[in-house]
């Protein structure tokens, strides 16, 4: 074959210094096959080489931590003999283009990440950022999303529990798609993907090999090809059925010792498994391509490498394993080959009837990546918000209602319906709430989970927005009940290459690691997504964060509905001073005042951790089982969200906007018999929290004590629920009157 | 009472049922291959909700073809009571068990939410333990659960009180703003001729135990445990 | 040998696919679209090689499998 | 005037509808079923009576709705 053109190598996303690495490890050029290689396994995607040093600093150790990042994800320690495994991805670019197949087969690849290690999945999530409703594309695109995501998690059977969406006009023209799944496993029977055992069979299995999202770089590399038409790259199908079945005949297999190490192929297909799997072990692999299960006639090595096909899997078998495994595997009515073996070479030898197509040393390629040292610079820190200079305030019932139908705040009970959250028969908290809680199967003990991060605070000031990030998810679990273990993230951000991108990433490694530690709520997965740029813009950074917790009895429980007329409403969490509040970078400053100004809300870890343990405390104690967490939106938002779920109204004492409407950080509303009020109050201070009575639940409406004005429930509801079904309608969405 | 549930590839709500059954007899069901034709002797055989072959084509119709088919309908013809949730029900409707069909939700959305329904047919093995007109909340969870048939067989099941549920609203109204999928005359669940074989699109299985929200769904299973107790 | 099917809802059956694409149509601005109505099409290679034999084999498919008599009509076009 | 649309996966996109008929047709004993690939059909009756116009206002339609034209091809047939 002959050398590579510059353009080639250019197309195949090499510069300069990579392509001398290439030559200087293989002492010689590499054929086309070999370039290809090179390329998806020093792609950012796969090789991490402009994140990898600072994901390096980050937590990732606990004594329940049984395996942090570096797998295919996290596993935890959750009792009785269980672990969860758990892990977030994006397929961002995949669903901008495609937003249905895009965001399904992202969740199908999160789904195999979980099930190759053993797990059963029993829960999904999403994260989701959109554009500005107006974009001429949103709706198209959160239509085509939603119903992708449905689409693969409903016909899989694994519920779909919770997420967070978000509409910003930064994500116009890149959307992010972050799915995450958790499984269950018995915690001493978690698989890997370290090869091992020289002669060991090498097995594929799943769906036949097609042209499937083959590396862009398969266009510019049509003219080593003749009939480039037949193999132009295709988007990715997702075939939940299939994986399904895979699930199934994985799981079943699983429960023999046939296994010596899985690895599902996701991102770089055959690629990446197969080098993951011989470098993890220090073993040497010998692939006969011609044997991999082919949809299309006329493939070739090239395309079998790189091909991202989905519902695939790799093993490695005990040798005399094969025939219980080809057994299972055509029960299901799934392809199964024996394509290779290992070796002790060191080598990666992938032959095509016989003839060898590539020989490629393993470690160099999957070890000796490169790892770059970004310049980045310092996000400067944001200017005061001067309150004194904000445009006047409506009333607050006014701004209440705008806030309650605004994007970001109203109700997304249209997406969830879409999907199946109640399949396996275990969702104790359905989504709408701080956490989904799914109990373990046959237990009384159940997993919490959520997803957050609020990327507006984040862009003013990543390092406060990545600890922010954390403390919301920490904060969701705690106001459930649930202790939180550990969290996996997916790290949306632009091009690495600008300075000011770069600082935006460290800023935000920085604020996670600092949460995460102060919490003991270490990272144990996760997925970094770079270049999510159009036309030089970048998004807001989004360090998605998916956190999990334990709840040691679902019956003790708390949800966020209002139960009870006459309970005291107490705020757990400062500021001390009752009139204060934090408005920079809040949503009533955006919404209600259209500004996006000032610092974020800054996170006092210490006080999160206190004011967490006390919520844990008082679910379980049965104290308490009415318990909301404040974010988006501030208090009122918080009590009117209560209200809506329980159907009950309340009265408030909260006299000034920045009570109202800030967002400071570490605060929960709980409801709780009037008598128990003082001793709750009482046992807060002993705890190092500030608490105080904000008012009583009871009647049709939310009202302010001393003040003019009242919002019926039956409106609030209107609001908060009708604005997304209104705006997916197709009709303009009603400008919510402000008076009535 | 022995229960099957028939597993077909791509069935999901298996284990539920499996869970409900256990819960309202004391004892498992057997889990039944789709491929294996050998049916034991049972007293109920349940067709499970999920996506059986990925509910490619039309929803039930692969699954309808499934080799263990042939004895579901000697045995329904036996008068073995055959329940179908969901892709069950789908299932029943393309194999001829039960008349209609399924068709896609009027929104071509995915459903999933609790609805209502009330319980027109009291006479038979499942509703035996509901009051006539009880109104009962169950979740759905499908893409196509819009019941259709022609006004005569429409007409037919209503003369013959084949109908088994309705959707309506928390008051029992059948309005058209109760109905989640366009169902014809809000037909959430019909009986078979001898009343031996029910479909239904909502899951009773999936409230029928305090802890998930509600058990609505519970009595269905305690009437199948007493009527078809051996 | 490749074999066409043609699957589409009998007359009088609602069409819930249709309709939607219909008033989607009527959204995105055309005007005077009547009806819609939406099928399906099946595209099958067989190896059979006589036309007659493999036309008497479709219709068994579609009887059996590929419709649902009660609502869906069927054609098949069988093409060297 | 109608129009027929023929909406059919291109080639090389995974078709997992058709791989599971293709697989339930060998399971119910049809033999040589070498190839199954699923489309859509869509007939619609326009108003439209000059079939340059009507043609040209399908296309549209599918560009515009009727086919996803990242994975799918379409055919537009016009009739009297
Ligand atoms: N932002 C991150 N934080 C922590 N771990 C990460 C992060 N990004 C990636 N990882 C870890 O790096 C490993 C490789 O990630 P990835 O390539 O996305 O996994 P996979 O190949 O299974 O898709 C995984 O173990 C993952 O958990
Ligand atoms: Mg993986």
């Amino acid at each position: 074959m002959t050398e590579p053109t510059p353009d080639v190598i250019a197309a195949h996303g090499l510069n300069e210094p990579e392509y001398a690495e290439v030559l200087n490890i293989l002492g010689r050029a590499p054929n086309l096959v070999e370039l290809g290689i090179f390329s998806v396994m020093w792609s950012e995607h796969c090789s991490y080489k402009s994140s990898k040093k600072w994901l390096k600093t980050l937590p990732t150790t606990a004594p329940w931590v049984i395996c942090g990042p570096g797998e295919n994800a996290g596993v935890v320690d959750i009792g009785d003999g269980q672990a969860a495994v758990f892990k977030m991805e994006s397929h961002n670019h995949p669903s901008f283009i495609e937003p249905y197949q895009g965001a399904a087969t992202g969740v199908g690849g999160i789904l195999r990440d979980v099930f190759t290690m053993g797990a059963r999945p029993v829960a999904n999530l999403n994260a989701l950022r959109f554009g500005s409703p107006d974009h001429p594309k949103t709706r198209h695109l959160v239509a085509g999303v939603v119903a992708g995501i449905g689409g693969y998690g409903n016909c899989v059977g694994v519920p779909t529990v919770g997420g967070e969406v978000n509409f910003h006009p930064a994500y116009n023209g890149n959307i992010l798609v972050n799915a995450m799944t958790v499984g269950v496993a018995p915690a001493d029977r978690i698989f890997y993907s370290a090869a091992a055992g020289v002669g060991n069979p090498v097995v594929y299995v799943g769906s036949k090999t097609g042209r499937d999202g083959i590396h862009g770089a398969t266009m510019a590399s049509a003219e080593f090809n003749e009939d480039s038409q037949e193999k132009r790259p295709t988007v990715q199908v997702g075939d939940p059925f299939t994986e399904k079945l895979l699930i199934e005949a994985c799981l079943e297999l699983m429960a023999t010792d046939a296994i010596v190490a899985i690895q599902d192929m996701g991102a770089a297909g055959l690629t990446s498994s197969s080098f993951e799997m011989a470098s993890k072990g220090g073993m040497g692999v010998e692939l006969a391509l011609d044997q991999v299960p082919m949809r299309e006639t006329g493939m070739t090595p090239y395309e079998l490498m790189l091909s991202e096909s989905q519902e695939r899997m790799l093993m490695v078998l005990k040798p005399g394993r094969e025939d219980t495994a080809r057994g299972i595997f055509e029960k299901w009515g799934l392809d199964f080959a024996i394509i290779g073996r290992l070796t002790d070479s060191g080598r990666m030898v992938l032959t095509w009837h016989g003839e060898t197509v590539a020989d490629l040393p393993i470690d160099p390629l999957a070890q000796a990546s490169p790892e770059y040292d970004r310049p980045w610079v310092d996000t400067p820190a944001p200017a005061p918000l001067d309150e004194a200079a904000l445009p006047a305030h409506p009333t607050w019932d006014a701004a209440l209602a705008t806030l309650i139908a605004s994007p970001d705040v109203a109700s997304r009970r249209w997406i969830w319906e879409q999907y199946d959250h109640m399949v396996m028969g275990d969702t104790v908290q359905r989504p709408g709430g701080d956490a989904a809680v799914v109990r373990l199967h046959g237990s009384n003990r159940g997993l919490a989970l959520t997803t957050d991060c609020t990327p507006r605070y984040c862009r003013a000031h990543p390092e406060s927005g990545g600890a922010q990030a954390v403390a919301e998810a920490y904060r969701n679990l705690s106001a459930v009940g649930a202790r939180p273990l550990a969290v996996t993230d997916n790290m949306n951000f632009g091009n690495p290459e600008k300075p000011e991108i770069m600082g935006q990433f460290v800023g935000a490694c920085r604020g996670m690691a600092a949460a995460c530690e102060a919490l003991e709520f270490p990272v144990v997965s996760g997925n970094v997504s770079l270049y999510n740029e159009t036309a030089g813009e970048p998004i807001l950074p989004t360090p998605a964060i998916g956190g999990l917790g334990v709840l040691e009895d679902v019956e003790r429980m708390a949800t966020i509905d209002l139960k009870a007329p006459g309970q005291a409403l107490v705020l757990l969490g400062g500021p001390e001073d009752p009139e204060a509040g934090w408005l920079g970078q809040s949503l009533y400053l955006r919404e209600v005042l259209g500004r996006e100004d000032g610092p974020p809300p800054p996170v006092d870890l210490a006080a999160e951790r206190r004011a967490g343990a006390l919520v844990r405390e008082l679910i379980a104690g049965g104290a308490c089982d009415t318990c909301h967490d404040v974010s988006d939106g501030g208090l009122l938002v918080a009590v009117a969200e209560m209200c809506l779920a329980g159907n009950l109204g309340a009265e408030l004492s909260l006299g000034t906007v920045q009570a109202q409407f800030g967002e400071d950080q570490g605060r929960y509303v709980v409801a709780v018999p009037a008598a128990d009020a003082e001793a709750l109050i009482a046992r807060a201070a002993e705890a190092g929290v500030v608490a105080r009575r904000i008012g009583t639940s009871g009647g049709e409406s939310l009202t302010l004590a001393g003040q003019p004005g009242t919002l019926a429930l039956d409106r609030l509801r209107a609001l908060h629920e009708d604005w997304l079904p209104t705006y997916m309608d197709g009709s303009t969405p009603s400008a919510p009157d402000s008076q009535e | 009472m022995r229960a099957a549930v028939i597993v077909f590839p791509g069935s999901n709500c298996d284990r539920d049922v499996a869970v409900s059954l256990r819960a309202a007899t004391g004892h498992d069901p057997i889990m039944h291959w789709h491929a294996d034709t050998e049916l034991p002797k049972v007293d109920l055989i349940v067709l499970p909700g999920g996506f059986s072959h990925g509910d490619y084509l039309r929803s039930g119709a692969m699954a309808a073809h499934a080799p263990v088919m042939r004895e579901v309908k000697a045995r329904a013809d036996q008068g073995v009571a055959v329940l179908g949730i969901c892709n069950g029900f789908q299932v029943l409707t393309e194999c001829g068990l039960l008349p209609g069909v399924l068709m896609r939700n009027q929104s071509l959305r995915f459903i999933c939410r609790d609805v209502f329904l009330r319980v027109e047919a009291t006479d038979t093995p499942f509703t035996a333990h509901y009051a006539p007109d009880q109104v009962i909340r169950v979740p759905v969870a499908h893409h196509d659960g819009n019941y259709f048939a022609d006004p005569a067989t429409l007409d037919l099941l209503e003369g013959e009180g084949r109908v088994a549920f309705r959707y309506t609203d928390a008051d029992g109204t059948a309005s058209a703003a109760a109905n989640p999928n366009g169902s014809r005359r809000n037909i959430a669940g019909v009986l078979s001729a001898n009343r031996r074989v029910l479909g239904l699109m909502p899951h009773p299985e999936r409230l029928a135990d305090p802890l998930l929200g509600g058990t609505d769904g519970a009595p269905l299973f305690s009437a199948l445990a007493e009527s078809l107790a051996a | 040998m490749k074999a066409t099917v043609h699957v589409t809802l009998k007359n009088g059956v609602l069409d819930p696919q249709g309709k939607a694409v219909q008033s989607a149509l009527g959204g995105l601005g055309f005007a005077g679209v009547e009806e819609v109505r939406q099928g399906k099409v099946i595209e099958l290679t067989l190896a059979e090689t006589d036309p007659e034999a493999a036309r008497a084999s479709v219709e068994k498919m579609c009887r059996e499998l590929l419709a649902n008599t009660v609502i869906e009509d069927y054609r098949v076009d069988i093409e060297g």
